[in-house]
């Protein structure tokens, strides 16, 4: 479903991402840890080119973009094929909490206005938000903002969800609900491509997961076998550092 | 006075130019489009009263078609804009105090000339012996409207007397600047002086000396058109014979009160 | 200064009487601008070298140069260079003219707008799927609008005004008949506090719809958070 | 239509000579108007009813009303009131009256431009410490400036161009020499054209200097990825 | 230090803070936890006055201050007795990252620049960016900015500290070293207010932790107490969901 190949970027001299590839198959979903600034989120914005990779190939879904030769349609496609919730929310400002998630319905994927509207009230029960159906982004608290976010991008049902950090404003008890959500997700073969930094999140939600460091892809596996049997010493010491802080909380 | 003898004179005008129509009987109407000054005042303006121009020129033009058998339409506009409308056809003539200078005469073609301007000095009122000859200008801080030849020459006296000149926009302006004391002389016709003082807003008055400089007005038009060779000669009929039945010297007693058509 | 009031009242409505000129000149030209700003500011974006030299030089040429200028050469100059402009009356080359001219710099107050609406927000609607018109069109300019409304009013007041250059053209407006009486009558004190009432009454009512305008469009920010800061500064 | 292109050579430098009035006048009050709008744009935030109403009179008389108009008065009509003023130059005169002038839209432009930043930016400030003024110089303002760039440049041009009404105080500069060439010569054509190249050249190199400001202000997106927007649209 | 009487906010007709009241002592660390949008960042943002309350008092320090009557000069003393890490890190986005740091302290604390400086390059070092000091926040990760967010409040050493959700975007192992820093901090007798979702990192850091619900503060009581014996039931279903996602993870 998504296959990326010897993806580099660079901003200016800063090598980012090296010789970035992945494979993710279609209903997998693939978990990403790896510590701050190491380009976990460069990666999905290479994805679906918000920014311009230096180097290397995308495939969603059958298409492949390179940097070199793109169209503007091919990469309208591209992104077309997927969705992204962004570490900062980044809801539109002008719109309320409803247009937010109704706006790309009817204007990018062919919705009825009043289809998109339909959808949209649905998807804010499920996120637990039609109170807010009016309300402007800028009334909304963290984690308010972070659920119209995710509801904005599961609205369009894309072929593969890159999620940045989704449950970083969310209490535990709405954690358990995106995980519900993803799992649901998952069985109606959506691929899912997740930036965490919540390791039992990632350990519960994931088929696979893997360790990301200075812009290269160290490890990959099974949560198993990166949480408990983890082969690279950076990873080693990563799920170390991560799962010994305060240690597990014991009832 | 004056005003009475030449309003005597006018019944006899229309018989004259009679004899004038009759002679171009054959010749078809021409219509002209004529731009001029909206607020020139006595020559062309237009006032609150009537959005349609009015003064001196208005009356010469008017009894110039009559005479010649054209149909006049007056339109006023800003007074560059009146020449660019000449340049590009959408006016065949200008009628508002336009001097034939050499300049002028490589690009257009006038009529005769049927307008006197006298131009000389003015001081604020009670001041008039302090500019009596041009070396009493020496040092002295001369405002002059700007665009004309009086500029010109202006700067051409420069050779015989050192003084300053500031040049404006707008013939109030200026006066406005010499009533204030902002400036010790103005250079301009001696009818917008006197009218400036008759007005008495503006307490100036002309200096007790003789205008400085005489130039005479014509009527432009763009060279090398039958058409207007044809408008040209019959206008210049048509002046001739006011000159000569006294018609302009009554519109310029009405509008200066003063002989300005005198060539 | 013996300012004549009775003169004031008489002259008033004589003066008033060319204000439908300024205002269908302004309105006429000022929609027409506006469409093409943002017609230009849309063109700012397309990757041509040569379309950008052309709009550079169009905004310079426009913006740069007196308008009385600009009208001149194209009422005046087209006209001699192709006969059929010589039926464009003054009235349509002013509005034509007003609106290249003002077009020029609305389009420069619109991209100083969109300039600062964040590029997170056109970021999240690709990302959404929305083509760069459509993020333009929802999101970008929505949230720009508000920025530029200080400044489109700005450059609509001006147009206002300036269309007294028209009179170039043969066109009377108010302050070109202002001028005219001024001129005659040499009572330019009062006919310019003719002038001077009428616009200011015009612009306090634009300034009114103004305040209403950014009212309404500011939904991105605290508006109570807005007002506290107001209080306290 | 005989363009004399002789002429224009000749009329050339009688008309540049003027260039420095221009420049002088425009940057002199450019100056001004920018220290008083940012004064007018902090007062703006005062809550005091009287001097909001103030501003707002202030805003829509010299905003609204047209240059000559207020040059007029300052120059003519205060003179005849006071008489200290009649030692007042007509180049004084008419870099106050620009200035006040320029300030009434320059301060708009600012405004707008300052309306932009977000709130959360001021908050930031605040919760640091900084009191509201220095907010406004260390985070609003250097954020606003980039946004308002187009528009102050566009308020700047304007006022170079405008300098041409201080001709009615007989301050004679590129525009007024100009016209008086022009009305001397009739030759309006050739005189125009010599100003719109003038005109036409300094517009370029403020516009140039506006893309290098513009550019070096521009701290706050990520210009990679704006180059990327512009290499798709 | 910190004393909180009556504190109601309202926005237009919706009541988001009712009659809190809440007292910390010096050098105490105070944890705030409750669902998404309960109005913890309201309180905090009502503590230093960006959010007017609409009626209650706030003390700190002996500065007492009401929304009735209250002076700009006020206002301005009691911010300059705390300071705020912002849930989405708002930092100066035309500021480097040093200058994020050294602004408030030489404009605002009586620094010289250079002593800002030299303090900024140090806060730097420990928050491990002093390669990025000369970057702008737009090229700066999520977790890259939370950290310099984190720096330029501690940089203050106010008397009072508000964190609002300070380790969102940060990976296990950061979060552990801000755990450590705040430790630091509080034996410095810095009293901290700190919003978190975290609950390992709550319960590890605070002396008290508090459960706000609907805008009230439900209960109050030693980390122990709140999360393995609470008394309300509102409590006890949160801290249930909170433990219950996915178990604790097992080495
Ligand atoms: N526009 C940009 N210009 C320059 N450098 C950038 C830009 N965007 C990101 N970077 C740098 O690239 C690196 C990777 O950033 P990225 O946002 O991908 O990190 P991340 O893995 O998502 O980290 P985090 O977990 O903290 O969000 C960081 O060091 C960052 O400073
Ligand atoms: N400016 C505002 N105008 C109107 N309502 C607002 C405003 N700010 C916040 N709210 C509302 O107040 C409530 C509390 O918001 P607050 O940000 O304090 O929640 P929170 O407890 O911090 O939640 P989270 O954990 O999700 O950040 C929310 O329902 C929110 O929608
Ligand atoms: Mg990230
Ligand atoms: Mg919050």
């Amino acid at each position: 479903m998504l296959d990326i190949r010897g993806l580099n970027k660079q901003f200016g001299g800063l090598h980012v991402l090296h010789d970035v590839d992945l494979s993710v198959k279609k209903g997998e979903v693939v978990s990403i840890i790896g510590p701050s600034g190491t380009g976990k989120s460069t990666l999905l914005r290479c994805i679906n080119f918000l920014e311009v990779p230096t180097s290397g190939t995308i495939t969603i879904d059958g298409l492949t973009i390179s940097p070199e030769h793109c169209t503007k349609q091919e990469i309208y496609q591209l992104r077309h094929k997927s969705a992204m919730i962004f570490q900062d929310h980044s809801l539109f400002e002008n719109k309320t909490v409803l247009e937010n998630i109704a706006l790309p319905l009817w204007s990018a994927y062919g919705y009825t206005k009043a289809a998109a509207r339909e959808k949209a009230e649905s998807i804010l029960e499920m996120i637990g938000l039609a109170d807010k159906r009016s309300a402007y982004p800028y009334a909304l608290s963290g984690g308010q903002q972070q659920r119209v976010g995710i509801g904005r991008a599961i609205a369009i049902e894309p072929k593969v969800m890159l999620f940045d950090e989704p449950t970083s404003a969310l209490d535990p008890s709405l954690v358990e609900e995106v995980l519900e959500l993803i799992r649901t997700l998952a069985l109606k073969h959506a691929t899912m491509l997740i930036v965490t930094h919540e390791m039992n999140f990632a350990r519960n939600v994931s088929d696979r997961v893997i360790f990301m460091n200075h812009g290269s892809i160290v490890e990959s596996g099974t949560p198993e076998e990166i949480f408990l049997h983890p082969s690279d010493p950076e990873t080693q010491a990563f799920v170390q550092k991560s799962v010994h802080r305060g240690g597990p909380l014991v009832l | 006075g004056g005003g009475d003898t030449t309003s005597s004179s006018q019944p006899s005008a229309p018989t004259e130019s009679a004899d004038v129509t009759q002679a171009q009987t054959e010749s078809e109407t021409i219509t002209l489009k004529i731009g001029t000054h909206g607020s020139f005042s006595p020559y062309a303006f237009v006032d609150e009263n009537s959005d349609d121009p009015q003064g001196f020129e208005v009356d010469v033009m008017n009894e110039i078609a009559k005479r010649a058998n054209l149909e006049v339409d007056i339109q006023v506009a800003e007074w560059n804009g009146v020449f660019g409308m000449l340049d590009a056809g959408q006016l065949d003539t200008i009628a508002c105090v336009v001097s034939p200078t050499d300049e002028r005469r490589e690009k257009y073609d006038f009529s005769e000339p049927y307008l006197r301007m006298d131009i000389g000095i003015g001081v604020q009122e009670g001041q008039a012996d302090s500019i009596q000859k041009l070396e009493d200008l020496a040092g002295k801080k001369i405002g002059v409207n700007a665009g004309g030849q009086a500029m010109e020459f202006l700067e051409s006296l420069q050779d015989q007397v050192q003084f300053e000149i500031v040049a404006y926009e707008s013939p109030a302006s200026m006066e406005y600047d010499l009533a204030l004391g902002r400036l010790d002389g103005i250079y301009e016709s001696i009818v917008a002086i006197l009218q400036a003082q008759g007005r008495g807003d503006c307490p100036i008055e002309p200096a007790a000396m003789d205008p400085l400089t005489t130039s005479v007005c014509a009527y432009p038009f763009v060279k090398n058109s039958e058409r207007n060779a044809e408008v040209i000669t019959r206008i210049n009929a048509a002046i001739k014979e006011m000159q000569e039945d006294g018609t302009m010297m009554e519109l310029s007693m009405k509008w200066f009160n003063l002989d300005q058509v005198t060539i | 200064m013996n300012f004549d009031i009775e003169y004031v009242i008489r002259v008033f409505p004589t003066i008033l009487k060319y204000l439908p000129v300024t205002l269908e000149i302004a309105f006429l030209s000022g929609a027409i601008a506006m469409l093409l700003s943002v017609c230009i500011v849309l063109l700012r974006r397309v990757p041509s070298r040569i379309l950008q030299a052309i709009l550079n030089f169009y905004l310079d040429f426009f913006r740069g140069t007196p308008v009385v200028v600009q009208l001149f050469f194209l009422y005046y100059g087209l006209a001699q260079l192709f006969p059929i402009f010589k039926n464009l009356s003054g009235f349509s080359a002013a509005v034509i003219g007003l609106s290249l001219n003002a077009s020029s710099y609305m389009s420069e107050s619109i991209r100083g707008a969109v300039q600062s609406v964040h590029r997170r927000q056109t970021e999240a609607g690709l990302a959404c799927g929305l083509t760069h018109l459509q993020v333009m069109r929802h999101i970008v300019f929505p949230q720009a609008a508000k920025v530029a409304v200080p400044t489109l009013v700005n450059d609509f007041i001006g147009l206002m005004k300036s269309t007294s250059v028209a009179f170039v053209l043969g066109v009377r407006d108010v302050m070109a008949q202002t001028k005219m009486l001024g001129g005659s009558s040499y009572r330019y004190f009062e006919c310019y506090f003719v002038a001077i009432i009428i616009y200011f009454i015009l612009t306090k009512l634009i300034h009114c719809f103004q305040k209403w305008l950014e009212r309404k469009l500011d939904v991105t920010t605290r508006k109570e958070g807005a007002a506290c800061s107001t209080s306290e500064a």
